[in-house]
């Protein structure tokens, strides 16, 4: 028998595999393809204070490898989370991660009362990394900033407080150091690589918000590096590791590389079975390798001899 | 309704019409649930640049065989992919997808009007078909247009249903020259259900000359679908009363007097 | 009727595409693949001060749409440059460009000489953004340290200099700037995305040096949003795009986006012939869209209407 | 010698024994250069996850037929991709490459010694043809060793070439128990010519006891060989007197004394 739970500060999954934020809905849309309460965790659609439209269309294309989008962090807002959302995946028995975006500190901490008040998830994914809106990434650039949000949100809620970090910067750990020391309980990384794309015939853009973030398959060298990076820095600090996650041969390599969790993406549109897929396959390999507990995984990667 | 992941056996691949093929395959689950207007995801690319699945609308599907059909016109990767199957062969899917589907107008002496163009023709066949397994046995026209004769699809399947088939071809090779919409305006009136899919600007014409006569007209909408279960949000369109709402989800098929064309 | 030809600074090349640095070994390797004299320019491998074996292996690992490559700079010297490599190169009418590395200011001071004096190239790729190499990166992250490694190189130079940035930094603005400032004729962008492979069943990185550097079709997006990013920055500044171009069509989106010439990489390893079919790929379009200038490419890229 | 890349029509593509195929197809220019210890780079992966093409020895190459043979184990992609071509269908490869190929012993009287073990035996097989056609008539063995009788390949193509074949299996089921060097022992002496090809376990036994006889013994590397063109430096191996050598183009046969086994 293989043990598939894992911690991220107090929060108890039953296995390391969540869904990344923005790429499984609120759960609900996926209710008919996935057994909800195989999840070691759902990560919801990014919410915000306000509702938001999000960006004008196109807004995902295909890239080699992988996609780029500028979905623009499209939502119902706090209230609509709340009263809709909530209700229905507390149908299912999986703990919710709500993903929280604002402008300021103050739109990150009134949507942490809100949802501590509520009752409306067991921990926080704070993104301060997305690529697709203005003043999106003005955070995960600056140390100070996000030593400040996250200090903020650790005196108004006891949840655990996972922080999510941008790949677009030269080092992610002057960001993560200040996280942590503002009390962050887990790390996420890594969010979209800002690209674009280009149609050569139309001499135009292929996505209306010009630029977009890159996921999937062809990002995952980038993301199991920073993975590692940052467990060197923070060996104590979980770490949700995602970026092209397709198997759990994929899942297991973050694990290896110092992730206590995995995330699953753009996997789920190709496969919308993915998540079940990497937890099995998971577990497989443990089965195979004779290992008993999945935590033994975490950060047990070498040098070749 | 749940969501059927399988890898189909291949019964049949041939070609139907120059660059046009017709792929039936074994999905027993999705067959028993298809109705006109879905449409299943398919992963069939082989080439780096072309990762996520792509839409096809079904064409047949029949819960006694327990197969379904796609008709599918030539295009990139996906499609490409899906021509070199053999029978035997395995093809990813996932579907039935769609969360609105075609419904069918339930007045007596309604006279059901398709308006297809291209790839947007099978869908419609597909109505007609359930239309007389209903019972149905009043009128049924089916206005196929394409620019020339040998682009016409589908009208073998029509033959057997006692539908009538109004070509129009825009060189005038057969039937009615000129658009659909030439042949729509002399047949429409107050017992029309308008159906259509095809071309966005062709639909667009549709609606407006279905609205314009006060009659319900529903559009099957095309726009990129880069998840089609309803989790990417990149395939939405505005309608009335209702900004970047997902064409997967509360679509494809639409009220023509509700969407709004960009 | 076609007009191909690109310059940058005082370099005037035939057609925009030259060979990635690296790639192409010192063309003398291709010879017998490809017409050297078809060729832009040929872009020679990293030559440092000293000779360099460089990494143990392995170097290079395949990686979805890509590779990791950690070749380390292996390299017989600049006396083996110019006494070897130069004189095999004379044989064929292609401009060279030198591709140079150092530790030190020194270094690259010593190196521009000896080529300048020596005639040994055409112009001067300045190589500040190895990822494979400690201190590699020293010079790409540092404005201040770019400025006064190119003001040294202007000083004792009047081949054109070709500064190459590295993507693994939070913007390459400023670093742009600084070479912009001090005197570069040109940017070359973008060097590898720093990332690394796991082998999930002996649990060791897949690179003897543990991480190494992303190319190949999967870094397309992000180097072509780069290179639009600095062409709006400086776009007097003559841009080398590269990163991912495997064909004509990549090559164009890349001059849409704002480079005035590309480069091609590893698309070579994949298809030997490849600069070339970049070559006859350029032409192809710019007859189907009847344009007669190649120029008329750079940066004419525009937003959806 | 000019490189050729083409994309060769496959004439035939059939399995030999478990997960081993030989592929035979008509790349006339490289048949016409192809010697023994030449490799063809070969692009026919489908997966994203390898993009880059592998590298096959050349296991019959005719100039006067125009085609060329190469024989593969069924690994991953590449060698996948390979094996669902079909007679008619074009293979995209390089070649023919490699800088130092084997080079014939010639004494008149020399006996040559081949020891190969899986796919490492084409290549020698290709090398007593050519012996053959050279007019040698003097004495040649060859050592082929497997886990297994039913592993043991190409001993029919040997059969035509007046070879003295030495099977030698693991468990004994066919020909001498135990290792390729357990025969080779038996008949080494310095008349011997010997070339290796096969698991690098193998043929650094084979080399240490060549050396050890002092006989001259030519190994043909195998190392990931990412472009097999000389400009990558990611095949880089340590030879006596030069670290970080090209495998590719300074071999990938080389002189096992010279040889630093890592
Ligand atoms: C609900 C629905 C039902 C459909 N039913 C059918 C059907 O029954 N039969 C049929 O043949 N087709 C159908 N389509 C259309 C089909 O899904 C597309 O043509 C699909 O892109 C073909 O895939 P491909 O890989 O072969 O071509 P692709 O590689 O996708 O390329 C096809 C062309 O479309 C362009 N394109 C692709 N994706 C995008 C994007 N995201 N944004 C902008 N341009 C893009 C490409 O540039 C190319 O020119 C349907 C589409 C929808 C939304
Ligand atoms: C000169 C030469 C001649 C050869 N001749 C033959 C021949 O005649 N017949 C034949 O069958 N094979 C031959 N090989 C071996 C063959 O090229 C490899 O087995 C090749 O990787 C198979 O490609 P694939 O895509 O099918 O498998 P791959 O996807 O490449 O995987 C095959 C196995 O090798 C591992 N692997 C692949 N690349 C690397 C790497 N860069 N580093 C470490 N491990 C790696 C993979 O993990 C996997 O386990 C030759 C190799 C060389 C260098
Ligand atoms: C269509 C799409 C929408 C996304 N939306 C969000 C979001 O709202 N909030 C967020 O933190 N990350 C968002 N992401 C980033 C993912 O959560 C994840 O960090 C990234 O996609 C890398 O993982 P993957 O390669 O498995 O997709 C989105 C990604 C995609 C593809
Ligand atoms: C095997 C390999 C070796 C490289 N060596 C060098 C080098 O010595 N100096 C350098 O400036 N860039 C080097 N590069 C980077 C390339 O010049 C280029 O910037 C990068 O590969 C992106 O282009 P591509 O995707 O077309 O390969 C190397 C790349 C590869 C793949
Ligand atoms: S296609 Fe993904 S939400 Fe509609
Ligand atoms: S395989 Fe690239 S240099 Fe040898």
């Amino acid at each position: 028998m293989t043990n598939l739970s894992v911690n991220i500060g107090s929060l108890k999954l039953r296995n390391p595999v969540v869904t990344a934020s923005g790429t499984f809905g609120f759960g609900s849309e996926m209710a008919n393809v996935v057994d909800l309460s195989r999840l070691g965790a759902v990560v919801v659609k990014s919410t915000s204070r306000e509702p938001r439209l999000g960006n004008p269309t196109p807004r995902i294309v295909e890239t080699p490898g992988g996609i780029l989008n500028a979905i623009g962090l499209q939502n119902g807002g706090i209230d609509n989370y709340l009263t809709e959302k909530v209700p229905y995946l507390r149908q299912y028995d999986v703990p919710i991660i709500v993903n929280l975006v604002g402008y300021s500190v103050d739109d990150y901490v009134y949507l942490a009362e809100r949802i501590t008040q509520a009752g409306g998830a067991e921990a926080l994914e704070i993104n301060i990394s997305c690529p697709n809106v203005k003043h999106g990434c003005d955070f995960s650039v600056d140390p100070k900033l996000t030593f400040e949000l996250i200090s903020a949100l650790r005196k108004v809620t006891d949840l655990p407080l996972i922080t999510k970090l941008s790949p677009n910067v030269t080092s992610l750990i002057p960001i993560a150091q200040a996280a942590v020391e503002a009390g962050t309980d887990g790390l996420s990384l890594i969010n979209t690589l800002l690209g674009t794309a280009i149609d050569a015939k139309k001499r135009t853009f292929k996505l209306a918000n010009i630029t977009g973030g890159l996921s999937g398959p062809c990002v995952k060298p980038v993301a199991l590096r920073m993975v590692w990076q940052v467990h060197n820095a923070f060996p104590n600090t979980p770490i949700v590791g995602m970026g092209g996650i397709m198997n759990g041969t994929d899942a297991v390599e973050f694990m290896l590389a110092g992730a206590t969790a995995v995330a699953v993406g753009t996997a789920t549109f190709i496969n919308p079975n993915a998540v079940i897929e990497v937890i099995d396959g998971i577990e497989d390999y443990l089965t195979a390798s004779g290992t008993s507990e999945v935590s033994e995984l975490v950060g047990a990667v070498t040098a070749i001899a | 309704m749940p969501v059927i992941q399988t890898l189909a056996t291949v019964v049949e691949n041939q070609e139907l019409i120059k660059d046009h093929m017709v792929m039936i395959c074994e999905a027993p689950e999705i067959a028993r649930q298809a109705q006109p207007g879905h449409f299943i995801n398919v992963n069939a690319s082989t080439s780096i640049t072309n990762i996520l699945r792509k839409p096809f609308s079904v064409f047949h599907a029949d819960p006694a065989t327990g197969r379904i059909a796609m008709l599918y016109q030539l295009k990139g990767a996906t499609t490409h992919g899906m021509s070199r199957k053999q029978p035997g062969d395995l093809v990813d899917i996932v579907g039935p997808l769609g969360g609105n589907v075609f419904t069918i107008d339930p007045r007596p002496n309604a006279h059901h009007i398709m308006v297809g163009g291209g790839y947007g023709v099978p869908p419609l066949v597909f109505l007609c078909e359930r239309l007389r397994e209903s019972g149905f046995a009043g009128d049924i026209t089916f206005i196929v247009g394409a620019r020339s004769k040998d682009l016409l699809l589908c009208e073998a399947d029509l033959a057997n249903l006692n539908v009538t088939v109004r070509p129009t071809t825009e060189d005038g090779s057969r039937g009615t020259l000129g658009r659909v919409t030439d042949a729509l305006r002399e047949i429409i009136d107050e017992r029309s259900a308008v159906y259509t899919c095809g071309p966005t600007g062709m639909m667009k014409a549709v609606g407006e000359m279905s609205t314009a006569a006060n009659v319900a007209c529903q559009v099957s909408l095309e726009v990129p679908m880069p998840c089609g279960v309803g989790v990417c949000m990149g395939c939405v369109v505005n309608v009335q009363g209702a900004s970047h709402v997902r064409a997967c989800t509360e679509g494809p098929v639409f009220d023509a007097r509700k969407v709004i064309w960009s």
